[in-house]
């Protein structure tokens, strides 16, 4: 039972789809079950592909890093599969492909490795949004991403002719052996760093996300936001704490363009009237958080912050795209009185966005703090002001946001929410609210992802 | 006014990477790369598992990977993993403009550019010498540069080749995808039994055989082979999808 | 000086996509990045005096001023990858063209 | 032997089963909380008292109390939860107008939980654990009522207080090493210590409503339902005086001593902005319409009188600080109990729709006078001893300008008062209110009159309660205030409320005595009055409630809502640099994002001296 | 505790006895000034006692029960008065907040009543006593802040024994408030006319414009009780007034001579003012004399500058 199956199951069943058209959703739902369950058996190692060993060959590294970061993957895949996949036949295989583009950017060692899966996963993820039936705002993606590989590839190169290898540790060990100043080293990571921006929807770069979010669908809106943001930022991570070395100046710049990026994100938010929007423009606060805590070293709870944000992601996504599919506009005035006749929803939509604001009884609120008592451990208060400014203005357009879909009198938009969509979202919320009562588990794990040390895999 | 600004952006970035380049002293100038420093220096000798034989031609007997074509070897044995990514970023993208363009039933675009006599009989004589060379190098393609990319570009250009020379010639659509899938799952198929079998996925199980002869360098002729197959299939699909329309 | 030429065709590329408004032009100068791209990729690897990588009749015995292999091996996935971006970009296009009836991304009505 | 972790699953469990009855029958889900509340009420009351609460931890996890001889925070705990368990006797009766009301018993339950939580723990994180938890679940009560908008004010500004407390929390953790409240207070230092001081302040200013921070105050106590109004002005702002104390009382003085006043320069900043709190509450009540509105901008005007009192630091201003707690909790709830009473009946509190409601709820009326005698600080009531201490304090240390805010402050709450007294109850009865009002019902009647006793009772017998606040003082470090069994001792003068209450009623029997001896008047209704000649048939014309102090509220007409346009503006530019932003980053065009990746590039490349 | 609760009494009746006398012997002098006898001293007591025979009108039990608290307030007030430093009901406990809030309660027993009477002019006439409490309380008050902060005791016994006799260890000890604090004496005297609701002060009463303002209502025993009522507070104001300022009195007969004066001087200077109208009293408090008040505590109490 190795990791390789995790990629390769996908892309077999993804090539034999094609013949028989009709099965291939079913075939979905089946392989990505069956990775959840393979998931459980998987032992922590280094797998070889092709038997030779680490800096020549490729290597999958399956530590508690990529493990944590693959079981969010894959179950936030499924859970959306399942929802999706009724009235989404068509693309069975591309979501077949992209399942193994995204397990495989989680498990890959190899930077080459990485870059082939970026493309996987972003070719995948262009086709998906072209189901929002807006082609520009896809062809504006496809532009970006492509631009944002080519840098990271550019970045990669460099590297290669400064060191010599491809492998991630190996990587490292050489660069700590050359003894190059981090000065020297800049630029290949300054690009990389760029590259993967671009897919982790960092601001300076993400004028993408508002044409795909802004107009996503059921489908779209909870893959992109969820499921993809959480596999690009989880990269984000694996890369800045196994392979970068950023020099202080390059981590003053970085952290400001973070810092703007976070308070600009939540002020889009604010002054944005669609749900969708805020919901978009927030998200793009969060990935600016969880960088800003990968920068700052603490891959612990970056992980969890990551993590709990897919899963609030795709069920918000979920309800709002669902309720502008009936209603036809995301428009707050719309979607005014959504939650008076379907209180089930509006519960868990709304436990879902105060674990997000991080308040008590719920998950968030534990990660949240964890994060805030590692930033002032190491004796910064310049981040963590910057995110509980972020966090008061978000709580303002939440609050704002919640009492608009609460409370109204007459006309209330008709929206039925169909069973399996309510049962997921119940779900979720309500391990949120567990996790927020009960969370020795998410103690555990943090600590234990927080001796991830660089080079030490297991 | 706003060319003009990115005009003198994009040429200051572009001295500035130049400079910094040329400022780095681990960045190896253009020429003088040495390649002992390099992780291919072992796969130009091919010790990675300590292999100790001399690499010499027509000698060498079942090296630790067989093909004489280093960069073959690279590709289809020391990196096959990134091949096989490589052909799902193909299949996917063939599967794409497949699901945009062509989404009913197609005919065949009436373009106003009709083939005249010249490129109707010269196609017919050409398209069964490229087929011959793509198949010819797909198949050497692990003692003589080119392989399973090159070759299947190839045989797709002599499938556009029809496509120019006839107005209404459609391949059938439905065996390509077949030739594709099945190409493909053998692919994945030879990689899954490596792991279960040999407890590596995608190693080279097949004895490796002399260095340079036809029948050598074990199972990255077959996977070329399937590979060049695929290719082949996938964009001629994208050709075929270019070229027609939806029937109205 | 492959090296610089590469650089240059880069930013001719980025430039392209950085000033074009029409959607094929802007396909194209993305290839043009790609291109610039995948030559400096090549020209990473070639060692002076190098011969091409292929065990063959004559140059037969390891390590002989071979160029670096790797480099090749890694374009030829960069190349394959360039493809399938350009080959969804073009059916982008073509839906655009559909939808908007031109590739001009100024006269686009309700693009936004 | 009551454990306080065993309260707090209570209180919540309490919550979540009002919840599930409320869906069966609205009247019994509210009915409950009222049992919940009052069993926690008493065993608070109880076993607080004889210092006997145990605080061993079994289930809940991260939570760790401590009570053993935590006096303050006894002393509040007891309060707040008195003033739930009064406030939830109006439940049932208000809770069938509401939109959700099995939410409604499940939050009030909720907040009561996170009260209990914050009162009686040492660790500043459990502290912040329930102080949020307490503003989330109030968050849902506001909505209930008659403003949406309400809900985003309160949580804007309560988010900003609980998010600066929570960094001072960990600016304090970083020199204590642990989430301990005392050495955490104890041990921060330098420039620090001034970080954690205007942090604490914002944080409590957030919470009472105090200058600076009040625009929620008036917003959120004017349009939530009843019952929820008298519970924020009674005991959510409580969180925000309990914060002052730790951050007025419990850290050391911050910045350079004034000698002249020998105060720090911190403190008396405070000082300053509790004088400008008093005044600005004085001065926008006076020209209130709504009642409930006005009540609470004198809650605001009373929590600045909070914070003057605490900056002072002497035995008499902050055991006059402490007491003031007290009675302005006391006094306000019954004053909103009151107003509510009158609204349930009349479904309105603005005092220029009502008139005359004396004659069908004369026990109401009894109860709203003897709660503003309190507030205005008339002697037989407890209001007078508190406000007594804290001149004694002010007079003592000096201070004229904010001796003239609180003089002002006190007859300004004499003329706020005696409005809604005047519009609200007296005057002429309005006929469509005539048939239809009758007084409220027992259970609302039942707290209305404890809390009125309760009154009466702090202003005739202070000392009971000011020998528990000294052993807070004693514990807060300060010098106790001298008291015997009846009389007190301030800086330069001695009282003794009960003779002043003998004395009154003394006086009351001999007027009593002159108009019992006089021959009869003969009893004429209220339509029958001089009116120099023009004679007038309807009561609107003759009932006097409309712009009541027109000569006042004509000098500062003008500059009102100088602060809410202020923060109105700050909404305004946030709204502004997020569209700047969507502008400049999002269009729909591909080749911004490359134009920003270029940018960004050269700058870093520029900036990162590679050349 | 009885015998000083009796004592409280009789100072009570001893100062409504006082005032009626002086207030009846200032409307002969008004008289004399106005170029005409005016009546018998002893009018006043006449008018009340011819009130409180008459049969009146009431208008519910809020009405009455107003008057009553009003007067019973005033009485209970008067009762913590000291007349000499020996003649008190309560030594020790006379403090100066209790004088200025238990006649609060005087005046809301009125006030009540007043609206409770459903006359809208009885309204605006307690709105505008309010008011004009509002605006000469202030400078008072800070007046009274001074003096409090110089004496070190807050009861009028004590501030008026510090004001007699000059003792070694305090330094402003022995002279009069009145000479010591020139500016606050001017001041306490305009907010003293404020309080007696004299001439350029009467918005309240304004007899021209709101019929007697909260009087309006009243006849019989009740407007009798309430001309009590209003004997016994003026003395308590002018009394409060000769123990801040004129240094209270060793004997009775000092003590009735500054009384008399204080008074006479009131009613002299408000015979000849109009009336301001209700805008200019509350502005007018709040210029000058704040002003000077706050000026005067500044330098008596940080620098101390004191004749």
């Amino acid at each position: 039972m190795s990791a390789v199956l995790l990629i390769a199951i996908p892309i077999l069943a993804a090539f034999i789809s094609i013949i028989v058209k009709k099965w291939s959703p079913y075939m979905l739902l089946f392989v990505s079950f069956g990775l959840v369950i393979l998931l459980g058996y998987l032992p922590f190692e280094i797998i070889t592909i092709g038997g030779f060993s680490a800096p020549y060959g490729i290597s999958l590294v399956v530590d508690n890093y990529s493990y944590t970061a693959l079981y969010v993957v894959n179950v936030l895949f499924f859970l959306v599969a399942i929802i999706n996949v009724c009235n989404y036949k068509k693309l069975g295989t591309i979501l077949l492909v992209s399942l193994a583009g995204l397990n495989g950017l989680m498990l890959t060692g190899d930077l080459f490795n990485l870059f082939v899966f970026l493309e996987i996963s972003g070719i995948s993820a262009y086709i998906i949004t072209t189901t929002n039936k807006k082609p520009l705002a896809t062809f504006n993606y496809l532009v970006a991403g492509t631009v944002g590989s080519i840098l990271y590839l550019l970045g990669l190169i460099i590297l290669y002719n400064m060191f010599g290898t491809l492998n991630m540790q190996d990587m490292a060990v050489r660069i700590a052996a050359s003894g190059a100043t981090d000065i020297e080293v800049a630029l290949p990571f300054l690009l990389m760093f760029i590259g993967i921006g671009v897919e982790a929807k960092l601001l300076p770069f993400n004028s993408w996300v508002k044409g795909i979010l802004g107009h996503s669908n059921k489908l779209t809106g909870p893959m992109i936001a969820g499921v993809y943001a959480a596999a690009s930022l989880f990269v984000f991570g694996r890369l800045l704490t196994e392979v970068f070395v950023i020099s202080d100046t390059f981590m003053l710049i970085i952290s400001v363009i973070l810092a703007f990026s976070i308070l600009a994100g939540e002020a889009m938010a604010y002054s944005s009237t669609k749900v969708r929007e805020i919901l978009l423009f927030s998200s793009i606060a969060q990935a600016g958080i969880a960088v800003l805590i990968f920068v700052s070293g603490f891959t612990g709870y970056a992980v969890l912050f990551i993590s709990l944000n897919g899963f609030s992601k795709v069920v918000l996504f979920l309800i709002i795209n669902h309720a502008t599919e009936v209603v036809g506009s995301d428009e707050v005035i719309d979607l005014k009185g959504l939650f008076v006749n379907n209180k089930l929803v509006g519960a868990s939509f709304t436990a879902t966005v105060l674990s997000l604001l991080g308040l008590p009884l719920f998950a968030g609120f534990f990660v949240k703090m964890g994060i805030l008592s590692q930033l002032f451990s190491s004796g910064d208060y310049v981040f963590p002001a910057i995110i509980l400014l972020s966090s008061v203005v978000e709580g303002v357009y939440f609050v704002k946001l919640l009492t608009k879909l609460w409370y109204k009198e007459d006309n209330l938009p008709q929206v039925k929410f169909e069973l399996p969509l309510v049962y997921l979202v119940v779900v979720i919320s309500l391990l949120l609210v567990v996790f927020g009562l009960y969370f020795e588990p998410l103690h555990e794990q943090a600590l234990v992802l927080v001796n991830h040390v660089k080079g030490v895999i297991l | 006014m706003k060319n003009f600004l990115s005009l003198v952006l994009v040429l200051a970035l572009g001295g500035m990477i130049i400079l910094s380049l040329q400022n780095n002293q681990y960045f190896t100038a253009y020429g003088e790369v040495d390649i002992t420093k390099r992780v291919s220096e072992s796969y130009i000798d091919r010790d990675v598992n300590g292999g100790t034989q001399a690499v010499e031609f027509g000698v060498a007997n079942n090296l630790e990977s067989g093909p004489a074509n280093i960069v073959t070897a690279i590709v289809a044995d020391y990196r096959s993993f990134d091949t096989l990514g490589e052909v799902t970023v193909l299949f996917v993208s063939s599967l794409g403009v497949a699901l945009l363009l062509a989404s009913g039933k197609q005919k065949r675009l009436d373009l106003h550019f009709h083939p005249n006599f010249m490129l109707r009989v010269g196609s017919r004589a050409l398209f069964g010498i490229i087929l011959m060379t793509g198949i010819f190098v797909i198949v050497h393609g692990h003692l003589t540069p080119g392989g399973g990319f090159p070759g299947g570009t190839m045989i797709a250009s002599s499938i556009l080749l029809l496509y120019l020379a006839d107005d209404n010639f459609r391949t059938k659509v439905k065996s390509f995808k077949t030739l594709e899938s099945i190409a493909g799952s053998l692919y994945v198929i030879i990689g899954l039994v490596g792991l279960f079998a040999f407890d590596y996925f995608l190693v080279n199980f097949l004895d490796n055989g002399i260095l340079g002869e036809l029948f050598s360098a074990g199972i990255v002729p077959i996977v070329y082979a399937l590979i060049g197959l695929k290719v082949g299939s996938e964009i001629s699909g994208i050709i075929d999808n270019f070229l027609t329309e939806e029937v109205a | 000086m492959l090296l610089y030429a590469a650089i240059i065709l880069m930013m001719l590329g980025l430039y392209g996509i950085l000033t074009q408004r029409n959607i094929i032009k802007i396909i194209i100068s993305l290839n043009i990045l790609e291109i610039g791209l995948n030559i400096f990729i090549i020209s990473i690897g070639f060692v002076n005096g190098g011969v091409a990588p292929i065990f063959t009749g004559q140059n037969n015995l390891g390590s002989i001023g071979f160029v670096d292999p790797l480099p090749q091996a890694l374009v030829l996935t960069a190349i394959v990858i360039g493809v399938g971006t350009t080959a969804l970009g073009l059916a982008l296009a073509k839906k655009i063209y559909a939808k908007y009836g031109t590739f001009e991304i100024d006269d686009m009505k309700g693009a936004e | 032997m009551a454990s306080l972790e065993f309260l707090v699953i209570i209180a919540l469990l309490g919550g979540v089963l009002a919840y599930l009855v409320g869906k069966l029958s609205k009247v019994v889900g509210a009915s409950l909380t009222v049992l919940v509340s009052g069993f926690i009420f008493v065993s608070v009351a109880y076993f607080g008292l004889n210092g006997s609460l145990d605080a061993s931890i079994t289930y809940l996890p991260f939570v760790s109390f401590e009570a053993t001889d935590l006096y303050l925070g006894t002393s509040f705990g007891i309060l707040v939860t008195f003033i739930f368990f009064m406030v939830s006797f109006f439940n049932p009766y208000f809770v069938d107008k509401f939109k959700y009301p099995s939410l409604y018993s499940m939050f009030y339950l909720f907040s009561l939980a996170g009260v209990l939580g914050v009162f009686f723990t040492d660790d500043f994180l459990v502290l912040f654990f329930f102080f949020e938890l307490v503003v989330w679940t109030s968050l849902f009560l506001i909505p209930l009522g008659k403003s949406k908008k309400a809900a985003s004010w309160y949580y804007g500004f309560s988010a900003f207080g609980s998010f600066s407390l929570l960094f001072a929390i960990f600016v304090m953790r970083n020199t204590a090493g642990s989430f301990n409240i005392n050495d955490g207070l104890s041990m921060v230092g330098g420039s620090d210590q001034i970080l954690v001081f205007i942090l604490l302040m914002v944080a409590a200013f957030a919470k009472l409503g105090a200058f600076p921070l009040h625009i929620w105050l008036p917003k959120v106590l004017g349009n939530s339902p009843d019952p929820v109004t008298s519970v924020f002005s009674g005991g959510l702002e409580k969180l925000g005086a309990f914060v002052a104390v730790m951050g007025l009382v419990k850290l050391a003085p911050v910045g350079p001593v004034i000698e002249a006043i020998d105060m720090a320069l911190g403190q008396y900043l405070i000082a300053i902005l509790g004088a400008l709190t008093i005044v600005f509450g004085t001065l926008m009540a006076i020209r209130q319409d709504d009642a409930k509105k006005l009540i609470a901008y004198s809650s605001m005007s009373n929590g600045g009188y909070i914070l003057v009192a605490l900056t002072l630091l002497n035995d008499t201003s902050v055991s006059g600080a402490l007491y003031h707690v007290l009675i302005h909790a006391l006094a306000s709830t019954a004053a909103f109990l009151a107003i509510g009473a009158v609204n349930r009946q009349t479904g309105t509190t603005k005092m220029s729709e009502l008139g005359g409601m004396i004659h069908k709820m004369p026990v109401t009326y009894i109860v709203y006078l003897i709660a503003i005698i309190s507030m205005a600080g008339i002697p037989p009531m407890g209001g007078f001893v508190s406000k007594w201490l804290i001149f004694q304090s002010v007079i003592n240390e000096g201070m004229i300008l904010i001796a003239i805010a609180t003089f002002f402050g006190s007859i300004g709450s004499f003329l706020y008062v005696f409005r809604p007294l005047a519009a609200l109850f007296l005057g002429q009865e309005l006929p469509e209110f005539r048939k239809v009002i009758k007084e409220a019902p027992f259970f609302m009647l039942l707290p209305m009159i404890i809390l009125s006793g309760l009154n009466i009772f702090t202003g005739v017998h202070p000392s009971v309660i000011l020998q528990y606040i000294n052993n807070v003082l004693a514990e807060l470090g300060v010098t106790e205030l001298g008291i015997t069994t009846w009389t007190l001792s301030g800086n330069n003068g001695d009282l003794y409320p009960a003779l002043i209450a003998v004395v009154f009623g003394v006086g009351v029997v001999i007027a009593f005595i002159i108009f019992i001896v006089l021959k009869k008047s003969r009893k004429v209704d209220l339509m029958d009055t001089y009116t120099a000649g023009n004679f007038v048939y309807t009561e609107e014309l003759l009932h006097y409630s409309v712009d009541f102090y027109a000569p006042i509220e004509r000098l500062y007409e003008k500059h009102i809502n100088i602060m809410k346009d202020f923060y109105k503006g700050i909404a305004k530019k946030v709204q502004e640099f997020g569209s700047f932003v969507k502008y400049f980053f999002f269009t729909n065009k591909p080749e911004i994002t490359v134009l920003w990746v270029v940018i960004v590039l050269g700058i870093l490349l520029l900036w990162g001296d590679l050349l | 505790m009885i015998i000083s609760i009796l004592m409280g009494i009789s100072v009570a009746f001893f100062g409504f006895v006082l005032q009626t006398s002086i207030a009846g012997v200032n409307r002969k002098i008004i008289g004399r000034v106005q170029k005409r006898y005016g009546p018998k001293w002893y009018q006043e007591f006449l008018d009340i006692f011819k009130l409180l025979s008459k049969r009146s009108v009431t208008h519910g039990w809020i009405f009455d029960f107003g008057v009553i608290m009003a007067l019973g307030g005033i009485i209970a007030t008067a009762m913590f008065m000291p007349i000499t430093n020996d003649l008190m009901a309560f030594p020790g406990f006379d403090n100066f907040f209790i004088f200025v809030y238990l006649i609060a309660v005087g005046m809301l027993g009125m006030a009540m009543s007043a609206s409770g009477s459903g006359n809208p002019l009885a309204s605006i006439g307690v709105m505008r006593a309010l008011t004009t409490m509002l605006a000469y309380e202030i400078p008072f008050m800070i007046i009274v802040l001074t003096i409090i902060k110089l004496t070190g005791h807050s009861s009028l016994s004590e501030i008026a024994m510090f004001q007699q006799t000059a003792v070694a260890g305090l330094e402003f000890s022995g002279t009069w408030f009145m000479i010591a604090l020139p500016v606050g004496f001017a001041v306490a005297f305009l907010s003293l006319m404020g309080m007696l609701g004299k001439k350029p002060f009467e918005t309240y009463i304004a007899p021209a414009e709101i019929a007697s303002g909260p009087m309006v209502e009243y006849g019989g025993k009740q407007l009798g009780m309430l001309f009590i009522m209003h004997e016994i507070t003026v003395f308590i104001e002018v009394s409060l007034f000769v123990h801040l300022f004129l240094g209270g009195a060793e004997n009775i007969w000092i003590f009735l001579i500054k009384y008399f004066l204080v008074y006479t001087s009131v009613n002299l200077i408000s015979n000849v003012n109009g009336r301001f109208k209700i805008d200019q009293v509350v502005v007018f408090f709040y210029k000058w004399p704040l002003l000077f008040a706050v000026m005067q505590a500044f330098v008596a109490i940080y620098l101390g500058w004191v004749i």
